[in-house]
C-alpha cells in the first residue's frame, strides 16, 4: 500500500480542485436556494472529503480492507443519525405523544 | 391488599388483563423453549457422557437445514410478539376522546395533581371506576415517571413538555403508584395512591372537594393577569394569532412547516414563543419562562382549549365538563 | 489444529524450571513496564478482581438494605450512591474488561500464531489509561461518591445532582479510550499478524468473538466519550444542550447514552459466548456444529446490537413508531443469541462430554443466559415493556445476561486456562463445588427478582412497600452465597500458583494453538511461528459426517 | 484481505528474531506487514474519531433541525472570511503534509523537513485565527454561559448553537494541537536522518492523522459558517 509513491502533480491538481470547490461553496451559500442549501453545501464538502481521501491518504491505492473501514465507519455514524432521527422527525405524527 | 405476600398484581384496568395475555403468551413460548434447550443438554451430557479418557466421537460437520429452521422458526415466532405488542402499544398511546382530563405535575419526590374541576390533592388521585381518564403530565425539574402497576401504566414524565396516558379502572380499591424514573434522593419516597372509587362516590367526593374553581376559569384568570389579552383578541388590533378554535386546528409555521396544535405546541408558544413562529406575525411575544408555574401553564392550556371546544364563550365561565352516564363497562 | 512443528514431549512434571514469561525478568519494573501481552493480561487480572470485589462489596449493602421495606440501614442519599457505584464499577471497571483484556489479551496472539499483539506498547498504555480512569472513580468513590445511576440521565446529572459527577464521568471517558486501544489492538492483529495458513475460517471460535467485540469497542466507546464529555462541560458552563430549562432535549441524551450502552452488554456477552464455544468443543471432544454460523452469528450481535438501543425508551417520550423500529429490530438481534445456544446444544449431540470444572460453568453460561435471553423478548415486545420497564423484572433480566452469563463464561475460561496462564493445575474437587454454589446462589438471588418485577416493585427504590418483603429476603439471601461462591474460585486459585501441581502443556487434550506452547508458555510463545494445516476443531481422526 | 504475507514455506526470517532491518519490530515478520498493522491501525483509530466527532454532529442535527431559524440567524454572526481563510489554510497545509510524505518516500531528507515545518506552521496559523475568532465571540458576549447575549428573539435557541460551535471547533482545535505536536516529533526524528525510503511509516501515518482534521473541517466549516449565509 504505501510503496505506491504518488507524484506531486497529482497533488497539485486535487490541491486546485479543493481551493476552487471551497470558493464554490462559499459563493454559492449567498444564493437563496432553500432547502437546496443544505444539500449543496453538504455535497460540496463531500467531494472535497473524498478527493482528500482518495489521494491525499492515498485511498486510492490502498488495500481493499481500508476501503471497507471507511465505509463502515460512515455506514455506523450513519446508523447514529438515521435512527435517532427517526425519532425527533415522528414525534408529531401521532395525534398525541 | 396486605393479604400475605401477591406473587401477582391486580388487575384493576380495561389495559391489565390484555397486558397480562400477552405476558403468559410470553411466558408460555418462553418455558417450552427454556425446557426444550435445558433437557437436550441434560440427556446429550448423561447420554454421552465421556466413559474413557481414549474415547473419540465422530466429527459432525453441521446441517445447513437444521440451522435455517432454527433461525426462520424464532423469527416468526418474535414477529407474533412484536405484532401483539405493537398493537397494544398503540391502545395504549391512543386515549379515547371522551376520557376525564386529568393534570399531574412532577416536582422532586412529590406528585401534584389537579382534577378538571379544580380540585388539587398531592399523592393522591381519585377516580371513578368504569370512565376513562387521560393524564396529561410535566414536571417542574427532573424526569420523573408515573407508574401504577394494577393499571399496567407507565409514563415517563419529562420536564419542559406534556407526556400523556390514560387508563380506564375497572375494579374499585386502592392502587399504588410509584416514580419509575431514578430521580434523585428521595426517587423511593415519591409514591402515591390511586383511589378508584364508584361514580356516585366520586361525584360525592368532588362535590366536597375545596370548591375552587375549574382549571379553565383558574387559566381565564391568568390570560388577563398577564394582558395576554392585550395581543391575542378576536378583533382587529390583534398582533398575535387569535385563539379562539386554536386547540386542535392545524397551524401554518413561519419557515413553512405545518403542525397541528396541542398541548405540547401551546405551552412551547408561552415559554418559547418563537421556537415555532405562527406565519404572518412577529417575534414579539416576550417569553414567560419562570413566570408562571406549570400548574399555571395546565391552567393556560385548560383556558385555550376550553375557548376551542365549545365556541366562544365568555372567558370566566366554563362550559360544563359533560357527564356521560358511567354504566358499568364490561372490560375490553 | 495441530500444528507441523512436533509439540514437545507430553511430560507430566518438566524436570529443570523452564524459562517462561512470569520467570525470564523479576522486579516490579519488568511488570510495569511489560510489553508482553500475557504479563499486560496479568496486570489487568489483577486491577479487574479489585473492582469485582469492590463492585460486588456494594451490592452486598444494597442487598442488605433491602432486607426491609423500611431504609433503615442507610439513608436514601447513600444508598442512591451505592446502586451508582455499584453499576458503574461492575459495568466499566469489571465486565467490560474482563475477558478481552484478560482472557483476550492472553490469548489472542497464541491463538493465531504471533509473537504479540500488533502494538504493544499501545496494549500496555491501555492499561495505564485504565488506571488512570479507575483513579479519577476511586477518587470520586471516596470524596462521596455520584448518585446519579450509572445512567447518568440529564436534566438530573446536569443540573440536580451534587454529587461527583464529573469526576466519574472523566474517569469513564478516560477508561473509555482503554477499551478503544484493546480493540483496535485486536483488529489489527488478528487481520495482519495470523500465522501461514491459518486462514480465518480456521481460526477458533474464540477469535471470531473477540474480533466482533473488537468492532464494537471501537464504534461504540467514542460515542459514550463524547457524550460524557459534554454532560461534564454542560454541568460546568451550564449550557443547554440537554437541558429542557434552556431548550435541549433530555431525549437526546438517551439515544447518545443508549447509542453506545445496548452494544456495551454485548461486548460483555460475546467474548463469554467465545470462551464457551472453546469450552464446549474441548470437553464434547468434538467439533463445534455449525462452525460458520456461530461464527458469523457472533459478526451479526456486533452489527445488529448497533440498530436496537431505542428499547430502552418505549417510555421516555420517544415517538410511538421509532418505537415500532427498535422493537422489531430488537427481536432480529435475539436470533443470532439463539442460533448459538442451539449450536453448542448440538455440539453435545454423540461428543464425549467431561463434568469438568469449565464445563460446568458452560452448562450454567447456556441454561442462564438462555433465560436471560428470552426474557430480553418480553422487554423488546411494547405492550408488556410499557408495564415492567424500570422494574426488578429489568434487574433480573440484566443480571441473567451480565452475571449469569459474562461471569460464568470468565470464570470457566479463567478455569480453562489456568494451567497455561500459570502453569499450575487448581483443585479440582474444589472448584466443582464453588461453581455450584455459585449457580445456585445466583438464582436465588435473582430468580425472585422476575417475580418483584412484574408486580411492580421499582429500580433503585431505597425502600418499598411491605407485601415486597418476602421476595426480597429470598434475593438477599441468595446474594450472600453467591458472595460466598465467588470469593472460592480467589482462595484456591490462588493457592495452586503456590502449591498447585504443575500443569502439562495440553491437560484437557485440547486443538488450540495455544496448547501447542509449554505451560506457562515463554516469552516469544513459538520458538518457530507455526504453519497450520488443519480445520478448527479436528478431534476426531475420520473424515467428518455431514449430518442431515 | 490484506494478509498477503510471506508464502508459508519461508518462515526463515521470522525466526531471526532482531537481525531484520533497524526499524523491524521483534514481532513482525516482514517490514511490509509491520506497515500494513500500522495503517489499519491509524485507519480503525480514525473511524474511532468519526464515530467521536459523530456524537457531535448528531446534537447539531437534531437541533438545527429544530430551531432551523435560530441557527441561521446565530450562525450569521459567524466571521465566515475568517472562517473561509482558515479552510484554505487547512487545505495547504494538507498538501504540504501529502507532500511531505513524499519526500520521505523519496529520500528527499531536507524536502521532508522544509515540508513538515510548513504544516506545523500552517497549523499554528489556523490556531492564532481560531483564537482570533473566539475573541470576537467572547468580546460580542456570544459566549455560551451567565454573560451571554443575544439580540432578538431567539437568544435561548443561540446558546445552543454557541454550545454546539464551541464544542465542535474547541474539539477539532484540540485535534489540531495534538497533531501539532505529533510533527514536532517527526521533525525531531527526521533532523535525525530517521525516515527514508526503506522506513517512513509514522510519517505516512501521521499524515493521515492530519488530513483526516482536515477532513472533519470540510464539514465543520459549512455546517457552521455557510447555513445563515442566504436568509436576509
Amino acid at each position: 500500500m504505501a510503496q505506491h509513491v504518488v507524484p506531486p502533480k497529482i497533488y497539485f491538481a486535487v490541491f486546485t480542485a479543493l481551493i476552487v470547490l471551497t470558493a464554490t461553496t462559499t459563493a454559492i451559500s449567498f444564493l437563496d436556494l432553500g432547502p437546496w442549501n443544505t444539500v449543496v453545501a453538504l455535497g460540496i464538502a463531500f467531494l472535497k472529503a473524498t478527493l482528500v481521501a482518495l489521494f491525499f491518504m492515498h485511498v486510492k491505492y490502498s488495500p481493499p480492507l481500508t476501503r471497507i473501514v471507511i465505509a463502515g465507519g460512515l455506514f455506523w455514524l450513519a446508523i447514529l443519525l438515521a435512527l435517532t432521527l427517526s425519532d425527533f422527525l415522528t414525534r408529531g405524527w401521532l395525534a398525541v405523544s | 391488599m396486605d393479604q400475605g405476600f401477591p406473587l401477582f398484581p391486580q388487575q384493576a384496568s380495561s389495559m391489565a388483563p390484555r397486558v397480562d395475555n400477552l405476558y403468559f403468551y410470553l411466558l408460555a413460548v418462553s418455558f417450552f423453549f427454556a425446557t426444550l434447550i435445558a433437557l437436550s443438554v441434560i440427556y446429550f451430557a448423561i447420554r454421552y457422557r465421556r466413559r474413557s479418557e481414549s474415547e473419540t466421537p465422530p466429527g459432525v460437520e453441521g446441517s445447513l437445514k437444521l440451522e435455517v429452521a432454527w433461525t426462520v422458526i424464532p423469527l416468526l415466532i418474535t414477529l407474533t410478539f412484536f405484532f401483539w405488542g405493537t398493537k397494544l402499544f398503540f391502545a395504549m398511546n391512543r386515549p379515547p376522546t371522551d376520557a376525564l382530563e386529568i393534570s399531574i405535575v412532577g416536582k422532586q419526590w412529590m406528585w401534584k395533581i389537579q382534577h378538571a374541576d379544580g380540585q388539587r390533592e398531592i399523592n393522591e388521585l381519585h377516580v371513578p371506576v368504569g370512565r376513562a381518564v387521560r393524564l396529561t403530565m410535566t414536571s417542574e425539574d427532573v424526569i420523573h415517571d408515573f407508574f401504577v402497576p394494577a393499571f399496567r401504566m407507565k409514563k415517563d414524565v419529562v420536564p419542559g413538555r406534556y407526556a400523556t396516558a390514560w387508563f380506564e379502572a375497572t375494579r374499585p380499591g386502592r392502587y399504588h403508584v410509584f416514580c419509575a424514573q431514578y430521580c434523585g434522593t428521595k426517587h423511593s419516597a415519591m409514591t402515591g395512591w390511586v383511589e378508584v372509587m364508584d361514580p356516585l362516590a366520586f361525584q360525592n367526593w368532588l362535590a366536597g372537594g375545596t370548591g375552587s374553581e375549574s382549571l379553565a376559569s383558574a387559566g381565564a384568570k391568568l390570560f388577563a393577569l398577564h394582558a395576554c389579552n392585550t395581543c391575542h383578541r378576536p378583533d382587529s388590533l390583534a398582533r398575535g394569532p387569535n385563539l379562539e378554535g386554536l386547540f386542535g386546528k392545524t397551524v401554518k409555521l413561519q419557515d413553512g412547516r405545518t403542525l397541528v396544535a396541542d398541548e405540547n405546541y401551546i405551552r412551547e408558544s408561552i415559554v418559547a414563543p418563537n421556537a415555532k413562529l405562527v406565519a404572518g406575525f412577529q417575534p414579539i411575544m416576550p417569553t414567560f419562562q419562570g413566570l408562571i408555574s406549570e400548574e399555571g401553564l395546565l391552567q393556560l392550556v385548560a383556558y385555550i382549549k376550553s375557548l376551542s371546544k365549545a365556541g366562544p364563550s365568555p372567558a370566566g365561565i366554563p362550559p360544563p365538563v359533560k357527564e356521560s352516564a358511567p354504566e358499568r363497562e364490561a372490560p375490553k | 489444529m495441530s500444528s507441523a512443528l512436533v509439540a514437545p514431549p507430553e511430560s507430566k512434571h518438566p524436570v529443570e524450571p523452564r524459562v517462561n514469561y512470569l520467570n525470564a525478568t523479576y522486579g516490579v519494573k519488568s511488570w510495569l513496564l511489560t510489553r508482553d501481552h500475557k504479563r499486560i493480561a496479568l496486570l489487568y487480572l489483577a486491577s479487574i478482581t479489585f473492582f469485582f470485589f469492590l463492585g460486588g462489596l456494594f451490592a452486598l449493602l444494597i442487598r442488605l438494605e433491602l432486607l426491609t421495606p423500611a431504609g433503615d440501614l442507610v439513608q436514601s442519599q447513600t444508598y442512591n450512591k451505592l446502586f451508582t457505584m455499584h453499576g458503574v464499577i461492575m459495568v466499566f471497571f469489571f465486565l467490560i474488561p474482563s475477558i478481552p483484556a484478560v482472557l483476550g489479551n492472553f490469548l489472542i496472539p497464541m491463538m493465531i500464531g504471533a509473537k504479540d499483539l500488533a502494538f504493544p506498547r499501545l496494549n500496555l498504555l491501555s492499561w495505564y489509561i485504565y488506571m488512570v480512569g479507575a483513579t479519577f472513580t476511586l477518587w470520586a468513590v471516596v470524596h462521596g461518591g455520584v448518585d446519579t445511576g450509572w445512567t447518568f440521565y440529564t436534566p438530573y446529572s446536569t443540573a440536580s445532582s451534587n454529587t461527583h459527577v464529573i469526576a466519574t464521568a472523566v474517569g469513564i471517558f478516560i477508561t473509555g479510550f482503554s477499551s478503544i486501544l484493546t480493540g483496535l489492538n485486536f483488529i489489527v492483529t488478528i487481520h495482519t499478524m495470523r500465522a501461514p495458513g491459518l486462514t480465518w475460517f480456521r481460526l477458533p471460535l474464540f477469535v471470531w468473538s473477540h474480533y466482533a467485540t473488537s468492532l464494537i469497542f471501537v464504534l461504540a466507546t467514542p460515542v459514550i466519550a463524547v457524550t460524557l464529555l459534554m454532560v461534564a462541560v454542560e454541568r460546568l458552563f451550564h449550557l443547554g444542550i440537554f437541558d429542557p430549562r434552556l431548550g435541549g432535549d433530555p431525549i437526546l441524551f438517551q439515544h447518545l447514552f443508549w447509542f453506545y450502552s445496548h452494544p456495551a452488554v454485548y461486548i460483555m456477552v460475546l467474548p463469554a459466548m467465545g470462551v464457551v464455544s472453546e469450552l464446549v468443543t474441548t470437553f464434547s471432544r468434538k467439533n463445534i456444529f455449525g462452525y460458520k454460523f456461530v461464527a458469523f452469528a457472533s459478526i451479526g450481535i456486533a452489527v445488529l446490537g448497533f440498530l436496537v438501543w431505542g428499547h430502552h425508551m418505549f417510555v421516555s417520550g420517544q415517538s410511538v413508531y421509532a418505537g415500532m423500529i427498535f422493537s422489531l429490530l430488537s427481536f432480529l438481534v435475539a436470533i443470532p443469541s439463539a442460533v448459538k445456544v442451539f449450536n453448542w446444544t448440538a455440539t453435545m449431540y454423540k461428543g464425549s462430554i467431561s463434568y469438568r470444572t469449565p464445563m460446568l460453568y458452560a452448562f450454567g453460561f447456556i441454561g442462564l443466559f438462555t433465560i436471560g435471553g428470552l426474557t430480553g423478548l418480553f422487554l423488546a415486545t411494547l405492550g408488556v415493556d410499557v408495564h415492567v420497564h424500570d422494574t426488578y423484572f429489568i434487574v433480573a433480566h440484566f443480571h441473567y445476561i451480565m452475571v449469569g452469563g459474562a461471569i460464568m463464561g470468565y470464570l470457566g475460561g479463567i478455569h480453562y486456562w489456568w494451567p497455561k496462564i500459570s502453569g499450575k493445575l487448581y483443585p479440582e474437587a474444589w472448584a466443582r463445588f464453588a461453581a455450584l454454589v455459585i449457580f445456585l446462589g445466583f438464582n436465588l438471588t435473582f430468580f425472585p427478582q422476575f417475580i418483584l418485577g412484574y408486580l411492580g416493585m421499582p429500580r433503585r427504590y431505597h425502600a418499598y412497600p411491605p407485601e415486597f418483603q418476602v421476595l426480597n429476603v429470598m434475593s438477599t439471601a441468595g446474594a450472600s452465597i453467591l458472595g460466598a461462591g465467588y470469593l472460592m474460585p480467589m482462595v484456591y486459585l490462588v493457592w495452586s500458583m503456590r502449591y498447585g501441581k504443575a500443569a502439562p502443556a495440553n491437560p484437557w487434550g485440547s486443538t488450540g494453538l495455544e496448547w501447542d506452547t509449554p505451560s506457562p508458555p515463554p516469552t516469544e510463545n513459538f520458538a518457530v511461528t507455526p504453519v497450520v494445516t488443519d480445520e478448527p476443531y479436528h478431534y476426531s481422526p475420520g473424515e467428518v459426517e455431514i449430518v442431515g | 484481505m490484506a494478509d498477503a504475507r510471506a508464502p508459508a514455506a519461508a518462515p526463515s526470517d521470522a525466526s531471526v528474531t532482531h537481525a531484520g532491518p533497524r526499524d523491524l519490530q521483534h514481532h513482525f515478520d516482514t517490514m511490509e506487514q509491520q506497515r500494513d498493522a500500522s495503517s489499519l491501525g491509524m485507519w480503525v483509530f480514525l473511524v474511532t474519531e468519526i464515530l467521536f466527532f459523530g456524537g457531535l454532529f448528531l446534537a447539531y442535527t437534531v437541533y438545527r433541525s429544530e430551531y432551523a431559524r435560530a441557527f441561521a440567524e446565530a450562525s450569521r454572526h459567524l466571521d465566515i472570511t475568517l472562517g473561509t481563510f482558515n479552510t484554505v489554510v487547512l487545505i495547504v497545509s494538507s498538501l504540504t503534509m501529502a507532500l511531505a510524505v513524499f519526500s520521505a518516500a523519496t529520500g528527499r531528507r531536507r524536502a521532508l523537513l522544509v515540508l513538515l515545518i510548513a504544516t506545523m506552521v500552517l497549523g499554528g496559523v489556523f490556531l492564532g485565527v481560531k483564537a482570533v475568532e473566539y475573541g470576537h465571540k467572547f468580546h460580542d458576549h456570544l459566549v455560551p454561559g451567565p454573560h451571554f447575549r443575544f439580540p432578538g428573539p431567539y437568544a435561548r435557541q443561540a446558546e445552543i448553537f454557541y454550545s454546539l460551535y464551541f464544542a465542535m471547533t474547541g474539539l477539532h482545535a484540540a485535534h489540531m494541537i495534538v497533531g501539532i505536536g505529533i510533527l514536532t516529533v517527526l521533525v525531531l526524528q527526521a533532523r535525525k536522518g530517521r525516515y527514508g525510503p526503506a522506513y517512513y511509516t509514522p510519517v505516512e501515518v501521521s499524515g493521515l492523522y492530519w488530513h483526516f482534521v482536515d477532513i472533519v473541517w470540510i464539514f465543520l466549516f459549512p455546517l457552521l459558517y455557510l447555513i445563515g449565509r442566504h436568509i436576509h
